[in-house]
């Protein structure tokens, strides 16, 4: 089977979607002739023509409100936002009338869209190259958010986002484009050859949206991560050597509850990781819901492994970057509750 | 120190703020006498293919085919027969009475909102008959008259309107909110402005797939100050995209009138200059050249020649909503002083001085659509009104956020249903 | 002592700190002339000339931008957004820059601005006019978020958010402007002058951002609530007859947790409202918070009453609307588990 | 039934989608030669008191002063002095090795990211020269030379380029989104377009006080795509500001021409038509022009004439920043080929031509900056470069997100502080 990094297995999946519809359409900023800034459309204009695959003015709302019509038309608009942190201008288009317009329509025009766009720190890319707005969606009724972890993850999910009814917030965590960084930034990173989930089929295949991935198995407590977390997550848990279960989410919205619910029913313990900010974070969600859920299991307060409250500082990338450290600090303290 | 104690320089002029007000508040008695109402016919007519340049006086015009005698004069007349113009003036007249029942119908506690588009009847009515029945229009809430003059059955807007059981929005939008695919009627959204680079994006797809349908984009002159009009223009300019995209400048946005979009300065069908696409400044009263207008935009935009902007010139004429009461900011007496008239009137004389109209016709049209409006009403509110809506069917209200209900929504759904309301 | 509504109490507050700091600016949209259309800056313009309060342009985004430039400059502007849910274009002007700006700068710069909003539903005003979008702004730090939900509180933390340094997002729940809405819309709606905290001092106070109320004292659960579901929450524990205490939160961020905490440790209980959609609003955050906190405290897991995952639909209002049906029985629920 | 599936009409044309396409890609031969460049010195210069509409032309053309022979011709000669247009040049000097240096720094590792103005030095040193000092810029990141010019210490810079102990913004920024309130320099925004509008909010300000500074509003030519550039260009329009907008126009926006900013259309420039503003083109590797249009800009802003806008038609002459190679999508010759020059040997030919420089005193200067900026990078790296960075001080990562740190984040910055960084 092909080996790929996530950005290959990112265009493979592209080409497979527009290989087999002809209305899929890709568009942002650089997306077009030279293939993106990260490259993950490189090569598409070429196969595909430009009138499939193009580049857009600088204006996020712009891209967004296009792909509406387009979707209305009966496109099916994947569209690039070049970093996460410049989605906010199209926010209004997302929150207003992607997210709304198959309920206010009572289903006559729906949205199938697929919003692609680099998140997450570990880059050295400052306050504006590095957040993670996820929250942001996740309280929006009528999206789905998906982050994958993996390449072959990325490119099952990216494909099922493409072919799904509704409109798909899709971030992918730029930190593991080229491998699977654990948190050790010191050390060099390992390539994503290296990883099993570099094994990316070369066809068609869908990783389904919903449902999360047990990525080790435990009893002792249930770590739930998503994105590069999955990653630093699964190394702490490793070098602290306890037993615990890492549930990789791969899909916020809509969650896979009954996969944390088993879990945590087994463990008693749980750990919810992420790199955004934690007041009102999505580790918010899953610490109430695993509350309302699981509270008659739970054998202590389940933490939250999170991003400060506050920007995104340059120099300080690995003292708000949640790593190793501070991870094993949080497992300790799970555990010795 | 901050910024503004630094020491000032008094051999500098002392800077001012500007802020517009309109020629007439409460109190005033309006008078449009200076107001520069071009000559009907006077404005020359381009070839489709003059370039956006050659083009740049329409925007600075009105174009005008009506003169005051009720004669279509000069380049502009699209010498339309007399069936069409009555079937114009027939929608005209039967919006402007569904307009005012809604209205009453909201008064009597029916329903909790209506908009109006009186005075403005003939932009929407004349549009869609310019149109190809197929193309696709991104509508705000004033377009009612696009629905109407497509044969939108009444009852299903009023339905809408009651949000009751004949609803197929199934009560989840504010009244009048209409959406109609098979009428090429988008969905309308509350968020001033989104819809029109949508209308970019459709024209777009429909360029990509090789089509020949166009889309019409529309915004109000308050509305185009929206990031959302300079994202439309951007997209249409940039990809050539097959849109016809109207401004309806009727002077006011709630209680702020058009200068404090920009109208003092320029004219809204200026703003296509520095996108590079014609801009039209058409007089929005009057049929003839809303009807010509559109169509050389829409021949443009089939030809493969692009975008065009067109602003309606026109007056509101009533409140900007059931909210709304205009005698607070605006003389109570300046709809009645607005020099370019109600375009019903006006279609109305035209057809007389043809010798294919009179008033005993008229009436008689009047009354046809009275009758139909209040038949519309009763039949409509047999599926009842608003204030007895939501209490049914509880359930549906967790459809359609996504085409399957996810387990949140099923949890949430049984929970509202074992609850029942208040 | 003069008696007040919520808008009279608003418009006073503005009236006492335009007078008070020529800095104040007020604009917004159709809130100069007219006076806004909730008319809460009715009056102004004339008091305090067009150059100090002004219509703009309908430009959410340019509004708040300007602002930006304003307090750079040195103003204090105090901006109105029609409706909360006409916030969002103007969202990414507030996210990357109003609330950044001091941390990027160092403090170089500061933004002192109030951002007010009429928000929240019950008035039928569709998908809209009746948005509750809090946790859209909680999660982004720089930012303070408060939320009155009586006119004494009303226009001393209005006039506190202008003299506070830091830019305060403040919604007003736009149910309760007229009179304090207890859920129950079958009967009459009593104004506000029959309630006491319509008792509002003519000239400056504050009410402290950061400070919540023990709005009703009781030792067998916590409710905590803002806005308007206050006023429900608070006829919901009469009705039921439960020994209650009801904590009207007024600031979100910065939470007084000390507050929330001392309740929930004497109770052992605790149930969460707001009219926000459940996921990601900001109940996560307070459930999250209270089980951090007070894990071995709780006798039962937390209950959120909270609007549905669904867009506002226009005629299921009351079905949409946590009304006192709803929070009775999540009181039950609380009480019973 | 999908819309796109409903049936085609044969007797239309199909549509098309227009895609911009730069005139040369990588493989060609880049050749400007169709490139209309008007004269030096051919166009006129109207009175500060001139309609905007007078201006229209001024939007379409090139303001050019320095003709080939390095003379300086016509009405938008701004007669500088010679220690004025040195000063200039040296700056312009400084900066260029001042980026020269930075990339390389950040080549070797010693900072994450860097950014250049190659090519397009004249601009916001000219700029500076011709506004006055407390007059306040809201800058992109290509305006180093606005500081520069200002004199604002190179050791300043790279301490921020380095995030070192020296980073008066502690590590926050990420290289070269500088902040100085001294120097009139609003903190840069890594989120285009945002400044432009708050340029004119700061211009109202100004106005409200009656004070006698004007704001300089910056962005490029990809980034008048965003909404805000609309917002910007709607508030200065409505309210008069005293704003100088500048477009610097250097034909890329990272990889997309300004074809994909509608360039193809019209002129960066010409936007200004539509808002009823002057819209002035300049030829901006001329620092004869770019002065004296920057003067007339702001002595209408002074004289509470309202804000210009003006394009600074340029040339991105280096990549995007160090995360970007040129070469993958336009011609590696391209800079060299591209006829409007260099800004520094434009000027220092024109200075030889007055007989006021020569290639010694060239050379004498470059060799000048160059220790200059060699003997500030020593002393900013003794403060430390980004690898060495993020140890210390972690407790004030928690400062100024509030001027007071709440609860929340002094049990983060206890916790921070407790467990250190990895
Ligand atoms: C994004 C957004 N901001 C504000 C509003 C509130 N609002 C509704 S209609 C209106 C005035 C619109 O004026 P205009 O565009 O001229 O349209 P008209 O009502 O005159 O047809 C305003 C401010 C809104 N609906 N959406
Ligand atoms: C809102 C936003 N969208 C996208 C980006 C990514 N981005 C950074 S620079 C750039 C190109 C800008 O081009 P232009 O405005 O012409 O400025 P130039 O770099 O040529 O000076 C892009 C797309 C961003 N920083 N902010
Ligand atoms: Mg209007
Ligand atoms: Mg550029």
């Amino acid at each position: 089977m092909p080996v790929m990094n996530m950005i290959q297995a990112l265009n493979s999946a592209h080409r497979v979607a527009m290989e087999r519809d002809p209305d899929v359409v890709v568009y942002g900023e650089d997306t077009g002739y030279f293939g993106g800034v990260f490259r993950v459309t490189e090569g598409l204009q070429k196969q595909f023509g430009k009138e499939r695959s193009f580049d857009a003015p600088i204006n996020e709302g712009g891209i967004v409100a296009t792909a509406v019509g387009m979707a209305a038309y009966g496109l099916k608009p994947v569209i690039e936002i070049q970093f996460a942190d410049y989605i906010y201008p199209g926010y209004d288009q997302i929150v207003s009338e992607v997210a709304k317009i198959r309920y206010r329509t009572a289903g006559e025009w729906s949205m199938p869209m697929v919003i692609r766009s680099p998140y997450g720190g570990g880059i050295f890319g400052g306050q504006t190259h590095s957040q993670s707005p996820e929250s942001l969606f996740t309280h929006i009724a009528g999206l789905k958010t998906v982050i994958p972890s993996t390449p072959h993850d990325a490119k099952g999910l990216l494909i099922a986002a493409i072919e799904d009814p509704d409109p798909v917030i899709f971030f992918e965590p730029k930190r593991i484009y080229n491998g699977p960084f654990d948190g050790h930034h010191d050390k060099p990173v390992k390539p994503w050859s290296k990883h099993p989930a570099s094994e990316v089929p070369e066809g068609h295949y869908t990783v389904p949206i919903g449902k999360a991935a047990v990525v080790r198995e435990g009893n002792a407590l249930t770590v739930l991560a998503y994105g590069t977390m999955v990653h630093v997550a699964l190394a702490a848990v490793e070098e602290r050597g306890i037993d615990a279960e890492v549930i990789d989410l791969r899909t916020l919205v809509p969650l896979d509850i009954e996969a944390i619910e088993q879990s945590v029913k087994k463990t008693g313990r749980c750990l919810v990781v992420h790199e955004a900010p934690r007041t009102s974070g999505f580790g918010a969600e899953l610490v109430t819901l695993v509350q309302e859920r699981c509270f008659y299991h739970l054998e202590a307060p389940v933490e939250r492994v999170t991003g400060w409250d506050t920007p995104y500082p340059h120099a300080y990338e690995w003292a708000y970057f949640p790593g190793p450290k501070r991870m094993k600090t949080a497992l300790e303290k799970v555990m010795a509750d | 120190m901050r910024d503004k104690e630094q020491p000032k320089r008094p051999n500098r002029p002392k800077l001012s703020l500007h802020v517009p007000e309109p020629s007439f508040r409460p109190g005033d008695t309006p008078d449009f006498s200076s107001l520069e109402i071009p000559d009907a016919g006077s404005v020359p007519k381009p070839d489709l293919t003059a370039s956006p340049a050659e083009t740049e006086p329409l925007a600075k015009t009105l174009v005008r085919v009506l003169d005051d005698d009720g004669k279509a004069v000069g380049p502009w007349d699209p010498k339309l027969d007399a069936d069409t113009l009555r079937k114009i003036l027939r929608d005209m007249v039967l919006v402007r009475i569904f307009d005012d029942r809604m209205y009453r119908a909201q008064r009597q506690g029916k329903t909790s909102f209506y908009m109006k588009c009186t005075g403005e009847e003939a932009i929407a009515i004349t549009t869609a008959a310019a149109l190809d029945r197929d193309d696709m229009n991104f509508p705000t809430y004033r377009q009612q008259g696009l629905l109407i003059a497509r044969g939108y059955p009444l009852v299903e807007m009023m339905c809408q309107i009651y949000s009751n059981k004949g609803d197929k929005l199934q009560g989840r939008q504010l009244p009048i909110m209409y959406s109609d695919k098979a009428h090429g009627f988008f969905t309308i959204s509350g968020n001033l402005g989104t819809q029109f680079p949508q209308a970019v994006g459709w024209a777009m797809a429909s360029a990509i797939k090789g089509d020949s349908r166009i889309a019409v984009g529309w915004i109000g002159d308050g509305a185009t100050a929206e990031g959302d009009f300079h994202a439309g223009m951007t997209f249409a300019s940039v990809y050539n995209a097959p849109a016809v995209l109207c401004v309806v400048n009727n002077q006011w946005a709630i209680s702020s009138f058009s200068g404090i979009a920009g109208a003092e300065k320029a004219t809204f069908a200026q703003r296509a200059t520095g996108y590079g696409i014609p801009g039209l400044r058409v007089d929005g009263n009057d049929v003839l050249a809303v009807y010509s207008a559109v169509r050389w935009a829409a021949d443009r935009a089939r030809s493969n020649l692009g975008a065009t902007l067109i602003e309606f010139f026109t007056y509101r004429a009533e409140g900007h909503s059931t909210s709304d009461d205009p005698s607070g900011y605006r003389p109570a007496s300046e709809a009645k002083a607005w020099p370019l008239g109600d375009p019903i009137e006006r279609l109305k004389a035209h057809l007389i001085a043809l010798g294919e109209w009179d008033d005993e016709r008229h009436e008689a049209v009047r009354a046809e659509c009275d009758a139909q409006v209040r038949s519309a009403q009763k039949e409509a509110e047999k599926l009842g009104i608003l204030p007895e809506q939501g209490r049914d069917n509880v359930e549906s209200m967790f459809d359609d956020v996504y085409a399957e209900v996810p387990w949140n929504l099923a949890e949430q759904r049984d929970q509202a249903v074992a609850e029942g309301r208040d």
